[in-house]
């Protein structure tokens, strides 16, 4: 997978590096960068503003932009846990590259494989199948032939699912920005008002795109001293706590 | 599979492309169709239609084969072959009961409270188009088409292999909805606060 | 029309009885019949049926017909000419399915070939949340659902009519897998396009 010429275009102005997106990209691979000094958080954001200011999306560029991005916090949250997958404990950041080239390449693969799968379907849709009820005579022999065979409980519970509304919050249709800046803001007031909290508590009711900034601010927030997390297990609650100096009052 | 080796369109063996096409159609049709409607379709006039017709009937009747032509109230239609009835009945009166999937439980369980009910009804209460699930429903003689909506479209009920398949003696039968509805006896309510549901899911 | 003339069973240009039954099934079959099947319901062997079945593609084969015979999803069917499509579409009102987005594409080929797999497998290969492709390949009935993962997230798998609408006869025929593996050059000039980049960056 290249580059895509939106991701090339992304400058980026960071505080520990100012420059493309792909030279960040190709200087953390190398390791004159540390992935742990990098604020991922300011990166998407910057992102999100190319967007708005391009006013159109190229879903080519933005795809392969999240890959990249979802492989690089994978990576940087692996480096900054502290009880790591055992799997993965002591992987090297030479090894954490070759896993992101992995990745990279492991998509690749099914890319092309659903290019040859549309082909064949393309092939194949010329051809018709017939659907239609049996003649009237073998009609009666399969019902007399017929016992039971499945639980009328599948039935009430299908309709008790379909009674049930869906759930309020949903993905937007149209991408909205989210501030990131603002998301910081939300996660300092609400670390200002207690020590620790559970991150499903406070913010489960969000959109699912505000939640995930408010987890990229919660990186940002580690990586200026100000809180870290607690995660038993991959998946669990996350407890944020807050730490160090500089939010709020003293616990 | 080679390719047959060109001949004149006029040979009596080769049979016509607009034979052909009529073949497909009369294959695929469920029910017996019109020679105005075979001629629509093929983009040819009725005359002609009739011309290929009678080819394909000699070539369909020529020999023992599976299938023939039979000319019913309201068009044309392929049946299969007489002879071969007792082979049909031993490979098709088994019905064939896999699970089913989501979708057609939802689908199955829409057509069971609130028959007769269009596939426009159903893709509103689900929220997204249910043509698959439907297709395979009807294929299975699960669900079968009974008559039409005021606006034209194809209205389904279950059928008896339903009731047999799920061990019920009638529709009465049914497993109560009253669990999630608050006034089960009313299938109108049933189906309103299906359908305003429905509405919410595609909304959201 | 005219009755034909009696035929000599054994002449070469008349059906066997056998192959007639088999049209016969195939055109009532509601989905492809595996050959056991086919075996059990004409009550002859395996061999047999298969020796029928190769004369019926060949008379169906044989010059432009409606009709074709086709091997798919582990079973025969029959299927209508692709010549027929646009008057069969016409007639059935049936529109071509819309193409698969490049998502939906993606995610059924990640299901294809590593099947069963979870949602969160999709994504991660992915690298982005792809519960809509999900849905919406569930919906069209190209994939269902088979099982929980140890962690009960749910595990899809393609259907029946996956296999019939992309023309395969089983999953072994999905085309190899490893003609999509990265050959180590390409490994190789990722890495140092990488860096490369890199390199041209710095020494501007």
């Amino acid at each position: 997978m290249a580059i895509g010429s939106g991701l090339a275009d992304l400058d980026l102005d960071l505080d520990v590096f100012a420059g493309p997106f792909d030279l960040l990209l190709t200087i953390v691979l190398r390791e004159e960068l540390d992935l742990l000094e990098v604020e991922l958080g300011e990166v998407v954001s910057a992102y999100v503003e190319s967007l708005s200011e391009r006013g159109e999306i190229d879903l080519e560029a933005t795809t392969e932009f999240l890959l990249l991005i979802a492989s690089l916090l994978e990576l940087k949250s692996r480096l900054m846990l502290p009880q790591a997958d055992p799997e993965l404990e002591g992987m090297e950041p030479e090894e954490a590259v070759e896993e992101l080239i992995a990745r990279m390449l492991e998509y690749r693969k099914f890319k092309e494989a659903s290019a040859e799968l549309v082909s064949m379907l393309d092939a194949a849709t010329p051809f018709l199948y017939r659907s239609a009820p049996l003649p009237p005579e073998l009609r009666r022999v399969a019902v007399e032939a017929a016992t039971q065979a499945y639980d009328p409980n599948i039935l009430s519970s299908a309709i008790g699912d379909l009674l049930t509304p869906p759930e309020e919050i949903e993905m937007p249709r149209i991408p909205v920005a989210i501030s990131l800046r603002r998301r910081v803001s939300a996660l300092r007031a609400a670390l200002a008002a207690r020590a620790s909290l559970d991150f499903d508590e406070s913010f489960g009711a969000e959109a699912r795109e505000v939640q995930a900034v408010t987890l990229l601010a919660l990186l940002q927030l580690h990586g200026q001293g100000e809180a870290t997390w607690n995660q038993e297990s991959i998946c669990g609650p996350i407890t944020i706590i807050r730490s160090g100096e500089g939010a709020g009052v003293p616990a | 599979m080679s390719l047959p080796d060109p001949q004149p369109a006029e040979s009596p063996d080769r049979p016509s492309d607009l034979s052909a096409d009529l073949e497909a159609l009369l294959f695929l049709a469920p029910s017996p169709v019109s020679v105005a409607e075979l001629a629509e379709a093929c983009e040819a006039d009725e005359a002609e239609v009739e011309t290929a017709l009678a080819e394909l009937e000699g070539r369909l009747g020529d020999s023992r084969r599976g299938v023939v032509l039979r000319r019913v109230a309201g068009g044309v239609a392929l049946a299969s072959a007489p002879e071969s009835e007792d082979a049909a009945r031993r490979l098709l009166a088994r019905p064939r009961t896999p699970p089913l999937t989501k979708a057609q439980a939802e689908t199955l369980a829409i057509v069971a409270y609130l028959q007769p009910v269009s596939r426009p009804e159903i893709a509103r209460i689900r929220g997204v188009s249910s043509e698959s699930a439907v297709a395979s429903l009807g294929e299975r003689g699960l669900i079968e088409e009974s008559g039409k909506s005021r606006f034209g479209a194809v209205l389904y009920r279950t059928s008896e292999l339903f009731e047999r398949l799920f061990g019920l003696e009638s529709l009465d039968q049914l497993p109560d909805p009253a669990q999630f509805d608050p006034d089960p006896s009313d299938e109108r309510a049933l189906r309103e606060r299906l359908l305003s549901i429905g509405e919410q899911r595609v909304g959201s």
